[in-house]
Formats: structure tokens, C-alpha cells, sequence
């Protein structure tokens, strides 16, 4: 186990979430065997401060139900999650809540992710109306800039309420400073002339009032907007931050296309100020002219509020331009996991390596391009491939050493193996078609010893005995990959290529 | 608390389509009939007159076999004459074998149907969107006991369970004071327009009838809720709201139930049809706790099929216009909102 | 999970719900205000008289103790005996069985009969006469009471026209169908036409708001599914369009049809008991309305009983026909 | 130069819609050769989806084919229609826009064939997989069986046998030849035990085997061209890789061309000899990969191209266009350049209809056309529109 990484902001651990179905008492008594759909097993990462880790790997992968499982927007199986040191699943409901503020979540879809029924502006400021903000916080010192119109000759003085803070976001220096005027005002009353002063920020929010005693001009500063208002402004100023405008607040979400809704889910994310944000696929229901606007939105965000990303998606290209390091994920399980141009410009992982290859590239040199493309289809997550997962479809399955066989006929024989464990051949035509040729057909690289070992398999399978056929080849071709699982245990450096090549 | 797309969607199926306007016109109508029934009620339908019993309406007349006897040169003679009886104005509708007034009834009947109609319909929903939405947002053993428990009452036809219910609960009414009535402002009114005054001040709700109408239809309702919880809690912007630390009370307050409002608000229109013809059902076959209902002047006037055909056909066609109207208003709710729920509720 | 497998936990959950219908008419009598002594003694028994009674009825057992005795009957077939009558329950319930099962099957033969067709015709000639007539029908039909129906037939047509009996059931199917057989063709083809005769009215009755309410859902099912784009995808390939219409969507459109049939047998049943008052069908539902007037336990709770689990069985056979058409209800 | 096997000229497809009229599809032109995959790429309401619709006759109400011609070269069609439609036929090629609708009907399989996006959604989720390709296979064999009489394809197979057959699942309709027919065409694309995976439902299959046998369905026919409507979006990479090779392994050995529609550049990249590039119904860029890719004119591709993360090198940040796709509802369309309000290089003579002006081409036998004045001048600075012409153009009506 990797020590503690200290300045990891987030250390998952083990992670695991698996799906129980068909476990109703009459399912069981019916002999229906309740199965578990192994959706995240055993995952574990560490999230770096300010930093972009890539969460990437096709669908079924369980790379969504990570990111919501270590929110706790799922009940984990197995695991644990730590968030600046504390351990997330162990959080009481106020420890959860102030978790809550520090950690957000942004979704894929653009016409499931926003209420329909809610304005813009209540889905933005519905996180601060659930955490009582804005709240005053007492570290925050208030202030006001003051200005006295020339004319005026008395000497002034500025109280500001405490809670100006409230409205008024602190500046670099930790204090909530808000512009005031003081001007003389001609009245026609008896003694021809007032104070009066205005703030010049949030006016609608903020009020300024003048006394006068004893020659001297008494200006207090204090919130007259109410808290409801105050969530409405801050909404509306998240709204222009992301690239819409502040009077669309009271919009609904259908009046919105697919990439305006994502900004709104970003400033929905953003209300709390959290430090750590999971985008769940952001851009992935988007077009791509739309997708760029959204990707550099999220780059000035990272950069303006030191945020970090856990950024899920299966779209290659768009994970190499915005992560600092990737995970690349099968089956529930973390295949290899580094810094982003290494793992794009060297794969050490097979599955990695045949993921890069899949990806069409838009530039001419593409026209053509014939791809080795991997046999088969996922696996399923209910019952996944003892040892390496990937070994059912992996080109480079290893070989036992005591025997010599070229890598291609050894991937032809391994999916003759599965085929045999699926009984999807058929003996009749086995039979007819003789084994050693239908061996040739099916499994052209191989002879000699291990030829007459498949023969002798094939034999078995026209005669229908299809386990005799199985453990022949498996007592001759058994590879570790199906014995045991590859180490994806985070090293020193936190990186993870889970495959026996690298062992 | 309705969105303002649903209004548009409203609005845009309403112009496009003539039978969701027939089904307004024709559900307002029931709704004033029955609010005004004292105003446009020719007579105190409760009013018997055994001299004008059995009348017809305009444009029809009857003819029915006299006996008299009479004193002919000494000796006591039965004398059969057919005497022909003619509709008056008065009763433009007929009259009931006890005189009263066959249109008044009607007028006071729809109160009666528009009264069980929507206040069951509010008790189902009451009861069975609750249990559904809890049901279906918290799954596991409650929904699981609830599903069964659904299933069980469904095994009982809401028409079957009803009748035993009322009739082992007895038909406990309620006397409530007719609001123009009791402000005085009826008579007068009448008397200007020459009607005749001293309408009841009064009228019978069915307790026992609404409350067992509730509890007889609150399953679809509670199937329609946990449907729509189950979909809604899978939503993202309910995992968003979970994501920004909103209790589940908020979640199913503020997220769940208004957007299950749409199916629920059809299926509602479909129970108010469902509960009136119900409610008919009810009276027809004596197990309703009041008189002035539609079903009970049909089951009197099922005795005059043959002399008095209208007692019993008028309110039948007051059933089929007011049900017509809401079913049309149903249909238009579910085309313009598409709700997708199909073939739900009923008696 | 295989189609017999499925078949088999449906089993098992019908016999769960008919456990829960007999528990709930159970309990219906503790939910009555006064008690069932009320209905037997009369009414100046004295306190002696009205316990002895009580006791005689197994009513001072504690609760639980009468539940079981209640259900360890019932398995045995014995419901006791009418509190009124002094008949066996079963017995007299199960006499009116087959009549109110004639008259369920007729209307549904009807209503089954009639909607598919109207209802696909009109989905597929929209905005034709067809369809307009056929929804005008149909909403008609749902917005009609059924016992008013009735009792405008029997004015119009046995009234006024003579054509069909007001009320009663000369023969029953199972009566008709042994004169055929034992009397010969003759009187057998007698015995039917009479049987058909009286069941015409109360069927015709019955079937209408079912008809109506099959037909507006095959239509909106229907126009439903012509729109999904594995249709498309069928015409796209060169499918002639009546294949495409019957082969494909009207299939898909039958497995929700054949859902809510099972859901919406309640209101066919509850139907039938209003229908069988408007026309004296000696069927349950007149056997139902009597035994609740007159307080007799044993015949109200045999005949919910009955009900309850005929409409189990029915479910069950409905189950079986929609599994067989969507076979993804099997893999779930 | 390749004989082109179908002539697209002027479609034109509109949506009579409540709201208005939307011009999904406006005056498109493009050509398809033997064996050729012609790449039609553009963002969701391009209008890319319906063009496919609109060459298989397949747009439903509202939608309707206002306009355009579609020449598809077949010598016996266009012998036969010779005298009873002498301006529909030219040479060997026939207008099928002008032909009946009953024959059009006839042309989905023998001459087109379609793929679509989810396969999921696009099989009858109560019937086998095996008995639905047999039923495309069944069809071509009665077709070519009687030609003459439409109705032949569903000789003896009366409405009452179709109602049965609704509620009980047979085969009658299917010859047994026509069977043994789909399990080769299933194993033909690489679907492993085809006889049990024949009797199997939709939903046992997985997204990639289920598209595998969407294409077996379409070969039933023979088709000429194949148009394949986004076949890998809803499908994970590798899985696209396998069906991306099928379709190309196909195309050679089945002789056939593809009309291939998809948002996915690099897809286009891989498979396509020439593209044409939609934005907002029409086609504002086409020509040969290399000219569109390497030396893109029209703003809009380039600003397609821009926005692309790239694999190889990541660029720091992307340069995306501005602002959002128009709504494409006549009242809202002015007579300008549609794409004059978002782009980079707009000037005052965008500001009325553009049609396609031939740009220089690199590659000797593709042409290279453009929807856009760029074409042939150069961009002029003191013509630029404002930012507030812009704004103007969006709102002018």
C-alpha cells in the first residue's frame, strides 16, 4: 500500500460498487441466483491539488459510477475515499454537508441535468438557498472606499455592516470594500442643503444613509436586499461568468440549447465555490464547435478559481487536451493510470495501446488508415475474465513460457478457448469438417505439439464433451494472465500499468 | 406552480383542436350549472305535486286509461276513457312519478356528481400520490409492500369493494347550507325573473360516498406516483440537487413531485369521469346518501320505461354530456403534455 | 429467467395476492360498526340468546384464532353457511358463477372483437371518416354509464321493438349446451337461441364502455408505435406497409393493450354487478348487492372471495399472453 | 473519371410545422461514384439526417421533398420508364423523385439501403433479429420474383394471415431459402455462431454485434448505395474501429457505394474519398478529403477543424466558432449568408443568397465547391461587417 500522499486532495482507495438484482426472496426461492453486477471493483487514485485527472475508458467501464460513488451520490460497496485527509464515507450529516460545499458535481446530459421546472436562477442558487448562503463569514473585514464630492465641508465618517461580505465578495486582501459618494445636495427646505449618499455597487442590494450631528457626517453602510435577492444577484453574476447573461435568470431550461444549459450546470456547480469538481462527460452530448466553447470556459475557470477536475469522458482527444494525468479504465478496474503525454505517446498498456490505434485522427493522413481492431465484445460486468480482464480480447495474451507459439495463433487459440467455455461451436460441424482441418481454418498459426493438443480438444468437442475439451487446452495453454490479476496498485510515483508485461 | 411550456403547450393544443374546446365549454357548463343550481332551477326539485305527476316534456304528450265510475239511469258504471296529458311549460322537462320537477333535479344533480366527483378525486390523489412518491423514491421493502398491497386492490372492482363498504358503513351525509341560499340573494333573484322561490337551503353531500370513492381509487394514483418517482429520482438534476446537499424531503418536494404534476393532473381528469359515472353506479343501486343524484332519478324512473320514458333518460344524458366534457378536457391535457400514461384508472 | 420460470414466480404471486384478498374481506368485518350477531338474532333476542349465538359462530375466539379457523376452512372449500338462506355459501356462490362468467366472456368477446379492428382502422386512416366515427364512438361508449345503456336498450329495443327480453336468462350456456347434446339438434339450436337472446342486451351493455375504452387505447397505442423509428427502419429496408402496420407495429401495439386489459378487468367485473341489477342476471353481482343489504357475511365474503381470486387467474392468463408477445418482460 | 451512380441536384426539403417553416434541407447538390464513400459531415440541425431521409423518400409529415432531383444510374429502370416518363430518364440515369411513389418504394433494398444510428431502436424489439433480416431478404426475392406487380410481394400472404401472424409469430411470410439467406449474411459480417445468434431477440445483442447485423440487413438487397446515418456515434472506439473496417471491407467486395453521414471528422477522415460539409441545410463546402481538410475556404470548416482537440498535439486551447446555431425557421432566416452572424470573416457582400462558386482544387478529378464569396477573392478588412451588423443580422425580421 502507497503511503499517505500528502498533498493528494483526493485519495481513493480500493474503491468498489457493486449493482445486487434479482435478489427478491422469490427469485431466490425460485432458484433465480441473485447476481452482482460488478460495476467499480477495487479502483484506486489520488487527485492532486489544482490538478486535471482524466477518468476515460468505454462504456460499461464503471467510470461514471466512480465518479458518483466517491460523492456519495451512490452507497459504495467496498473502499474508501479520503477528501483533504477525512474520510468521505465515514461523514456525519454536518461533516456530509460541509463536504457538500467543498465538493461538486457537473452532468452529461444537457435535457436531464436541469430541472424543467425550475427558472435559471433558482437551479444556480438552489445550492446556496440549501446552505443558508450567503452567509456572513466574520474572518472577512468590511470596508468602504469612500469619495466626498469637493463642495462639502464636513468631515465624514463610514460605518459598514459586518455582512457586507454578504453582497460584496472579498478582494485579494481579505476585505469587502464597497465604493461610497458623498454629495451636498441642494434642498428647498429651511436650511437649503442635505448630505446624501449612494453606494455605487449592487445598489439594489446595498443602502447608504447620512446623519448629521454635531458638524460632523455619519455615513452607515448596510444589506437592505433580502437573502432571497442577494442568491439572485450572485446568480446572476455566475451566469455572466460562464458566458450567458445575468437577466436570462428568470428563463426557463428549455429556452436554452445544449451548450448554454452546460454553462448552466457549471455555474449550478460553481455556487458553492467548492475546490473539487467531477465532470461527468461535460461535452460529450455536445456539438463540437459547442464542445471547444465549454472546454476553454472550463480551462479559465481551473486557472481563475484554482479548481481541480476529476474529468470522466470517452472522447480521447478531448481527455489529452485538458488532463495533466489519465486513468484509463476497463471493466471496473483501473488498466493504467500516468501523466497524460506518456500515456498518449507510449502506452504500456495493451488496452491503452489498442484505444489510442481505434481513434480516427481528423487530418488527411487518416484516409484509409486500416486499424488492428481487438476480437470480440466487452466482457459482462456479472461475471468478468478471471486473472487480467482484458486477456479475453487482449493482442498481446502471454504465452505459458514452456511453450513457443507466435503471438497472433496464440490469440486465435485463446478465442478458441472462450468459444469452447461458451460452447458456441458446433460438434456436427466439427465432426464433418474433420478437426485437424477445422483447426486449420479456425487456428492457422499453430503446429506440432500444440497443433495435436488443439486437435486432440477438438476431438473432444465433436463428441460433445465440451469440459474434457476445455481443460486439455487449458492444462497445455494456460497463461498467467487468466491466473492472476495484474498489480494495479498506484506505485511510488502513483502510476499503474496493470498488465503482467510490466510486472 | 405550472410551467409557463406547459401553459404554451396548452394553449397551442387548445387552438388546434375543436374537441378540446367542445370539452371546456361543456366542463364549465357542468361547473355553473352546479354552482347556480339555485338560480337556474326552475322549481324546488324536491317539491312534490301527485296531481301533476308523470308529465312529459314539450313536443311529446302521453295518453293513459282513465276509470271512472258514474251514476247511469240508476246502476254504478265503470267508464273507460283514454285521456290525453300534455307537456305544460312550466316543467319544459316532465315531471317524476312524485311531480317534481325532472329538469330542477338534473340542475341540483350535477352539484351532487361535480361535489363526489372532484372531492373524491382529491382524496385518491391525497392518499395515493404520498404513498407512491415515498414508495417509489425509497424502493426496497416499502415499494415492495406497497406493489403487493396495489395489487391486492386492484383485485377488487372499485364498483364491487364500494358497494360493500357503503353498504356496511351505512350512507352517513353531511347537510350543507346552500352559501346564495343562506345570503338571501336567491329568492329575490327569482322572484324578479317570475320563478318560483323557497329553494332548499340546503343541500346533501354524501360523506360516506366520497370517502369510500377515495379509498376505492387511490391506487392509480399511487401507481402513477411511484412510476414517475422511480424514472424522476433517476434524473440527473435530482443527483445535481443530492451533489449540492438538498435533504430528500427537498428532492421529492422541490424536484419529484412538481414534475410528476403532469400525469398525475391527466390521470386526475380521467378519475373525475371515472368517480361520476361511479357515483351514478352508486345511487342507481340505492348506495348513495343522497336523493338528488342522477343515478337515483335513472333507478326511479326505471319503474315508467314504458309511460314515462323521460324520468330516466334526461339524467342519463346529464351523465353522458358532463362525462364527455371531462373526458375531452382529459384528452386535451394528455395530447398537449403528453404525459404517457395509457389506458390508467378507472370505475 | 426462462418463460416457464416466469410463469412460475407470477404463480407464486397470485397465490400471495388471493392470501391478501382473503385476509382483507377478513378484516372487512372488523372495520363494520355493529356486529355480525345483529344480522342472525332477531331483534329482541335477549343479551343470553345474542352470546350463544356468538358463540355458536366462533365470534368470542380472539382474533387471530378466528383467522385461522377462517382460512383452514376456506382451504377446505367450506365458507359456511348463509346467515339468511342456511344454504352452503360455495354452494349458492358457485351456482351464479357461470353466469356472471357467461356474461364476462360475451362482453369481452364483444369488446375484443370490435376495438382491435376500429381502433388499428382508425390509427391508420386518421383524419378519414373511419375515424372520426370510430373516436366519437369511443368516447361515447367510455362516457355512457353502462346501466343507464342497459336500461335505454330495454326501452328502445324490448319496449318499443319488442326484439330482446327486458330481463332473466332462459337458458345457461352450460344448460343449452346439454339439451344439445342429450335433446338432439333441434331443441339444442332452440335451447342456444334462447341463450343468445337473453344474453344480447346485458353483453351489448356490458361490452360497450370495455370497447370504448380498448379502442382509444389501441389507437393512441398504434398511432404511438407508427411513429417509432424501428418502423422507419422497417419501410426503409423495403417492407410492403401492410407488413410493416400488422406484422410489426400492430404487434408491439398489443403487449401495452393486453397490460391494461388486465389492469381494467376490475371495471369489466364491476360492470358486470351493475349490469346483472339493470337486467336481474342472477349472476354474483346480484347475489353480492343482496348479501351486503342483508348483512350475510358468509355470502358477501364467498362472493369477494371469488371474485378476488377469479380475477387472480385471469391476471395470470393475461401475464402468460403478454410474456409470450414481449420477450423482453421474460429476461428482466 | 469514375461514372458517378447517383446525381443529387437542387434537394430541397422543408417541415410545414406549427411554428413555421423550417428549412431543414435547402437546394443541396452532390454526387456519389462507384465505389466511392462520399462523407456528408455537419452538427446536430445541419440538416445532414434529413438529406438521408430525403433520398429513401422516407421524410414523414410535416416534413415534405419540396423540390430537387435524384439521378440514380440503373440501365433496365431507365429502359423501362423511357416512354412512360421521357424527362425523367437520361441516358441510364432516371430521376427517381419523378418515378411513383410505388416504385421508389420498390428501389429501398436493390438500389438503396440504410443504416441508422441506434441499432437498439431501429429492430422490432418483440421479433428475432434472424426472422427480421430474412423478412428484408424475402422481400428482394418476391420483388425480383414478379417485378411488374407491387402487390407480388405479398402474394399469398392475405390481411388475415397478417393479423394472425401479428399475435403469433410465424413464418410463413419468410421462405426457408430466405432464412438459410440471413444466417449467411449474419456470418458474412462477422457474427460468431449465426444460427443460435438468429434466434435470439434485439436486446441480447450488445451495440456493435447488433449494428453488425443492421448491415447484414441492408445487404439483403444488393444495394448500390449504402447510406450509413451516424452507424458508429452511439458505439464505443474500438467497436467503431471493427464496424468502420467492416463497411470499408463491404464496400471492396460488394462493389458498393456509401453515403456515409456522421459529426465525427475523424470517422470522415478515415473512410471518405470526398465530403461535403452542411451547416444549417445547405451544403457549404464540398470536395475532395484533402482540399476541404487541408485547405478548408469556407470560415465554417475551418472553424469545424479549429475546434478539434487533436490526439497527436494538443494545441493549449481550442479556437472555437462564436455564438450558437440558427434557428432555421424561414420567418427567422434572412436572405443573408446564413453563417454571417458568427463568422470571423464576414463582409458586407455576405449579405445576400450565396450560391456555390467553384474553388482551385488540388486533386485533379474532384471538384471544389463552396458556398461562400471567399472562394474567389480575397477577405477585405474595411469591408468586415461590425459586431452590430451582426447583432443585427440575427434580429433584422
Amino acid at each position: 500500500m502507497t503511503d499517505r500522499d500528502d498533498d493528494a486532495l483526493l485519495q481513493v482507495r480500493n474503491l468498489r460498487k457493486y449493482y445486487e438484482d434479482g435478489g427478491g426472496l422469490l427469485d431466490r426461492f425460485l432458484g433465480n441466483e441473485a447476481t452482482s453486477v460488478k460495476a467499480v471493483d477495487g479502483v484506486s487514485f489520488d487527485v492532486h491539488e489544482g490538478e486535471t485527472l482524466g477518468l476515460v475508458g468505454e462504456s460499461g467501464c464503471g467510470k461514471s459510477t466512480t465518479g458518483e460513488t466517491l460523492l456519495r451520490l451512490r452507497e459504495a460497496t467496498g473502499g474508501t475515499v479520503a477528501f483533504d485527509g477525512e474520510e468521505v464515507f465515514d461523514l456525519d450529516d454536518e461533516s456530509l454537508s460541509a463536504f457538500r460545499r467543498r465538493a461538486q458535481i457537473v452532468f452529461q446530459d444537457p435535457f436531464s441535468s436541469l430541472d424543467p421546472r425550475m427558472t435559471v436562477g433558482a437551479i444556480v442558487a438552489e445550492g446556496m438557498r440549501i446552505h443558508g448562503l450567503p452567509e456572513s463569514d466574520p474572518t472577512v473585514a468590511t470596508d468602504a472606499e469612500l469619495t466626498v464630492a469637493d463642495e462639502t465641508d464636513r468631515t465624514v465618517d463610514v460605518t459598514v455592516a459586518d455582512d457586507l461580505d454578504r453582497v460584496v465578495e472579498a478582494g485579494d486582501d481579505g476585505v469587502a470594500r464597497v465604493p461610497v459618494t458623498v454629495q451636498r445636495v441642494e434642498t428647498d427646505d429651511e436650511d437649503g442643503v442635505a448630505y446624501d449618499a449612494t453606494v455605487d455597487e449592487y445598489e439594489e442590494l446595498l443602502g447608504a444613509t447620512v446623519e448629521e450631528r454635531d458638524g460632523e457626517l455619519h455615513v452607515a453602510v448596510t444589506v437592505t436586499g433580502s437573502a432571497r435577492q442577494i442568491r439572485n444577484a450572485r446568480a446572476g453574476a455566475l451566469l455572466e461568468r460562464v458566458g450567458l447573461s445575468a437577466d436570462q435568470v428568470d428563463r426557463y431550461p428549455h429556452e436554452f440549447s445544449g451548450g448554454q444549459r452546460q454553462r448552466v450546470g457549471i455555474a449550478r456547480a460553481l455556487a458553492l465555490d467548492p475546490e473539487f469538481i467531477v465532470l461527468d462527460e461535460p461535452v460529450s452530448a455536445l456539438d463540437v464547435s459547442v464542445q471547444a466553447q465549454v472546454l476553454n470556459l472550463l480551462d479559465d475557470l481551473q486557472d481563475e478559481f484554482g479548481l481541480t477536475y476529476l474529468f470522466i469522458a470517452h472522447d480521447l482527444s478531448v481527455v489529452r487536451h485538458i488532463c495533466d494525468r489519465v486513468a484509463v479504465m476497463y471493466l471496473g478496474k483501473v488498466a493504467e493510470l500516468g501523466p497524460t503525454d506518456e500515456i498518449f505517446e507510449n502506452p504500456d498498456h495493451p488496452y491503452t495501446e489498442a484505444l489510442l490505434e481505434s481513434v480516427p485522427r481528423a487530418e488527411v493522413e487518416e484516409q484509409g488508415r486500416r486499424v488492428a481492431t481487438l476480437s470480440g465484445d466487452v466482457p459482462s460486468p456479472r461475471n468478468p475474465p478471471s486473472g487480467c480482464r482484458f486477456r479475453t480480447r487482449c493482442p498481446k495474451v502471454i504465452p505459458p513460457d514452456d511453450v513457443d507459439i507466435e503471438q497472433s495463433a496464440f490469440r486465435d487459440v485463446m478465442d478458441l478457448r472462450e468459444d469452447v467455455a461458451a460452447e458456441r461451436l458446433d460438434p456436427a460441424e466439427i465432426r464433418e469438417t474433420e478437426p485437424a482441418e477445422y483447426r486449420k481454418q479456425e487456428v492457422p498459426g499453430i503446429t506440432g505439439e500444440n497443433a495435436a493438443v488443439v486437435d486432440e480438444a477438438l476431438e473432444a468437442v465433436a463428441d460433445g464433451e465440451f469440459d474434457t475439451a476445455a481443460e486439455t487446452l487449458r492444462e497445455r495453454f494456460e497463461t498467467v494472465c487468466e491466473t492472476t490479476p495484474p498489480d494495479d496498485e498506484p506505485g511510488a510515483d502513483g502510476e499503474v500499468v496493470a498488465c503482467h508485461l510490466h510486472d | 406552480m405550472i410551467s409557463p411550456r406547459t401553459l404554451r403547450n396548452l394553449k397551442k393544443e387548445l387552438r388546434s383542436s375543436a374537441l378540446a374546446k367542445l370539452g371546456i365549454v361543456l366542463v364549465l357548463a357542468m361547473i355553473l350549472v352546479a354552482a347556480f343550481a339555485p338560480f337556474i332551477a326552475l322549481h324546488n326539485p324536491t317539491n312534490q305535486d301527485l296531481e301533476e305527476n308523470n308529465l312529459p316534456p314539450l313536443g311529446f304528450s302521453r295518453t293513459t286509461e282513465e276509470t271512472s265510475s258514474e251514476m247511469v239511469n240508476g246502476s254504478l258504471e265503470i267508464v273507460n276513457e283514454t285521456v290525453r296529458i300534455n307537456a305544460t311549460a312550466s316543467h319544459p322537462l316532465g315531471t317524476n312519478s312524485l311531480g317534481q320537477d325532472v329538469y330542477s333535479r338534473a340542475v341540483y344533480g350535477a352539484r351532487t356528481s361535480m361535489m363526489v366527483g372532484v372531492l373524491g378525486t382529491v382524496l385518491a390523489a391525497v392518499l395515493g400520490v404520498s404513498v407512491g412518491l415515498v414508495a417509489g423514491f425509497y424502493r426496497g421493502r416499502v415499494d415492495d409492500a406497497l406493489m403487493r398491497f396495489a395489487d391486492v386492490s386492484l383485485a377488487f372492482p372499485s364498483l364491487v369493494l364500494a358497494i360493500a363498504l357503503i353498504g356496511l358503513w351505512g350512507r352517513a351525509a353531511v347537510d350543507v347550507p346552500d352559501p346564495f341560499v343562506a345570503l338571501g340573494i336567491v329568492d329575490p333573484v327569482r322572484a324578479a325573473f317570475g320563478l318560483p322561490t323557497g329553494m332548499p337551503d340546503s343541500f346533501v353531500l354524501p360523506g360516506t360516498v366520497i370517502i369510500v370513492v377515495g379509498l376505492v381509487n387511490w391506487v392509480w394514483f399511487a401507481r402513477i406516483a411511484r412510476g414517475e418517482a422511480l424514472s424522476i429520482r433517476e434524473e440527473e438534476y435530482v443527483k445535481a440537487a443530492r451533489a449540492l446537499g438538498a435533504s430528500d424531503a427537498r428532492i421529492i418536494g422541490r424536484h419529484v413531485l412538481p414534475n410528476a404534476t403532469t400525469p398525475i393532473l391527466v390521470l386526475a381528469t380521467i378519475q373525475v369521469a371515472a368517480i361520476i359515472l361511479l357515483e351514478s353506479s352508486l345511487s342507481f343501486l340505492g348506495f348513495s346518501g343522497t336523493t338528488l343524484s342522477w343515478g337515483f332519478d335513472i333507478s326511479q324512473g326505471r319503474g315508467y320505461l314504458s309511460s314515462a320514458w323521460w324520468i330516466a333518460t334526461v339524467p342519463g344524458l346529464a351523465i353522458v354530456f358532463a362525462v364527455i366534457g371531462v373526458n375531452l378536457v382529459g384528452d386535451w391535457l394528455r395530447d398537449a403534455l403528453d404525459p404517457g400514461i395509457e389506458g390508467e384508472g378507472g370505475v | 429467467m426462462s418463460y416457464g420460470r416466469f410463469l412460475l414466480k407470477r404463480g407464486l404471486q397470485g397465490i400471495g395476492v388471493v392470501w391478501g384478498v382473503v385476509t382483507i374481506v377478513f378484516m372487512l368485518r372488523f372495520i363494520t360498526p355493529g356486529s355480525a350477531v345483529d344480522a342472525v338474532a332477531p331483534l329482541d333476542a335477549s343479551q343470553e340468546l345474542r352470546d350463544r349465538i356468538a358463540a355458536e359462530l366462533g365470534l368470542d375466539q380472539p382474533l387471530y384464532v378466528q383467522y385461522l379457523d377462517y382460512l383452514w376452512d376456506l382451504l377446505q372449500g367450506d365458507m359456511g353457511y348463509s346467515y339468511i338462506s342456511g344454504i352452503e355459501a360455495s354452494a349458492q356462490v358457485f351456482s351464479k358463477l357461470p353466469a356472471t362468467i357467461e356474461l364476462a366472456v360475451a362482453s369481452s368477446i364483444i369488446a375484443i372483437g370490435l376495438s382491435i379492428p376500429l381502433g388499428v382502422i382508425s390509427a391508420t386512416r386518421r383524419h378519414e371518416p373511419a375515424d372520426y366515427a370510430a373516436t366519437t364512438f369511443s368516447l361515447v361508449g367510455i362516457s355512457t354509464p353502462n346501466f343507464w345503456l342497459g336500461i335505454m336498450l330495454i326501452l328502445v329495443l324490448s319496449v318499443e321493438f319488442g326484439l330482446f327480453p327486458t330481463s332473466g336468462r332462459a337458458f345457461g350456456f352450460g344448460a343449452a349446451f346439454s339439451t344439445l347434446v342429450n335433446q338432439g339438434v333441434g331443441p339444442g339450436i332452440d335451447a342456444f337461441w334462447q341463450w343468445l337472446h337473453h344474453i344480447i342486451l346485458p353483453a351489448v351493455t356490458l361490452g360497450t364502455y370495455f370497447t370504448a375504452l380498448i379502442t382509444r387505447l389501441t389507437r393512441s397505442g398504434m398511432l404511438e408505435e407508427l411513429g417509432q423509428s424501428y418502423v422507419r427502419a422497417t419501410r426503409a429496408k423495403g417492407l410492403p406497409e401492410s407488413l410493416v402496420r400488422y406484422k410489426h407495429a400492430l404487434r408491439n401495439t398489443l403487449i401495452p393493450v393486453i397490460t391494461v386489459l388486465g389492469l381494467q378487468l376490475g371495471t369489466l367485473i364491476g360492470g358486470a354487478v351493475i349490469t346483472e341489477a339493470v337486467f336481474s342476471w342472477p349472476g354474483l353481482g346480484t347475489t353480492l348487492i343482496n348479501a351486503i343489504n342483508a348483512r350475510d357475511w358468509p355470502i358477501l365474503q364467498a362472493t369477494l372471495v371469488v371474485i378476488g381470486s377469479g380475477f387472480v387467474i385471469v391476471n395470470l392468463v393475461v401475464d402468460a399472453v403478454y410474456a409470450y408477445l414481449d420477450p423482453q418482460v421474460v429476461a428482466e | 473519371m469514375t461514372d458517378e451512380i447517383l446525381k443529387v441536384r437542387n434537394l430541397t426539403t422543408r417541415f410545414f410545422t406549427e411554428e413555421g417553416q423550417v428549412n431543414a434541407v435547402e437546394s443541396v447538390d452532390f454526387d456519389v461514384r462507384d465505389g466511392e464513400t462520399f462523407g456528408i459531415v455537419g452538427e446536430s440541425g445541419s440538416g445532414k439526417s434529413v438529406t438521408a431521409l430525403s433520398l429513401i423518400d422516407l421524410v414523414e409529415t410535416p416534413g415534405r421533398i419540396v423540390e430537387g432531383e435524384v439521378w440514380y444510374r440503373d440501365a433496365d429502370l431507365a429502359e423501362e420508364h423511357r416512354e412512360s416518363h421521357p424527362d425523367a430518364v437520361d441516358g441510364d440515369y432516371v430521376d427517381v423523385r419523378q418515378l411513383p411513389e410505388s416504385t421508389r418504394r420498390w428501389l429501398r433494398g436493390p438500389a438503396f439501403a440504410t443504416i441508422f444510428q441506434d441499432p437498439m431502436s431501429s429492430l422490432n424489439p418483440s421479433i428475432t433479429v434472424g426472422e427480421q433480416i430474412a423478412e428484408a431478404v424475402e422481400v428482394q426475392r418476391r420483388a425480383r420474383a414478379n417485378p411488374r406487380r407491387t402487390r407480388s410481394r405479398t402474394q399469398g400472404y392475405g390481411l388475415g394471415r397478417l393479423l394472425v401472424d401479428s399475435v403469433v409469430p410465424s413464418r410463413d411470410y419468410v421462405s426457408e431459402e430466405s432464412h438459410e439467406r440471413a444466417v449467411e449474411l449474419l456470418e458474412r459480417v462477422g457474427i460468431p455462431d449465426p444460427e443460435q445468434r438468429a434466434e435470439e431477440y434485439p436486446h441480447e445483442f450488445s451495440g456493435g454485434m447488433l449494428q453488425r447485423a443492421m448491415v447484414a440487413q441492408a445487404l439483403a438487397g444488393e444495394p448500390d448505395v449504402l447510406i450509413a446515418d451516424e452507424p458508429t456515434t452511439a458505439l464505443d472506439v474500438t467497436i467503431q474501429a471493427q464496424i468502420l473496417n467492416l463497411l470499408r471491407d463491404l464496400q471492396e467486395e460488394e462493389d458498393m457505394s456509401v453515403v456515409l453521414i456522421t459529426h465525427n471528422l475523424g470517422v470522415i477522415a478515415r473512410m471518405c474519398q470526398r465530403v461535403g460539409v452542411m451547416y444549417a441545410g445547405e451544403v457549404v463546402e464540398r470536395g475532395a478529403l484533402e482540399d476541404v481538410f487541408q485547405n478548408p475556404v469556407h470560415p465554417y470548416t475551418e472553424g469545424l477543424l479549429g475546434s478539434i482537440p487533436d490526439i497527436e498535439d494538443p494545441a493549449p486551447r481550442l479556437s472555437p466558432i462564436e455564438g450558437n446555431v440558427p434557428s432555421l425557421l424561414d420567418s427567422e432566416m434572412g436572405e443573408e449568408c446564413y453563417f454571417a452572424d458568427r463568422c470571423p470573416k464576414a463582409m458586407e457582400s455576405c449579405l445576400h443568397r450565396i450560391d456555390e462558386h467553384e474553388a482551385e482544387s488540388t486533386v485533379d478529378d474532384a471538384a471544389h465547391h463552396v458556398r461562400c464569396v471567399l472562394a474567389n477573392r480575397e477577405y477585405d478588412e474595411s469591408e468586415a461587417l461590425g459586431p452590430e451588423a451582426k447583432q443585427e443580422v440575427i434580429t433584422d425580421d
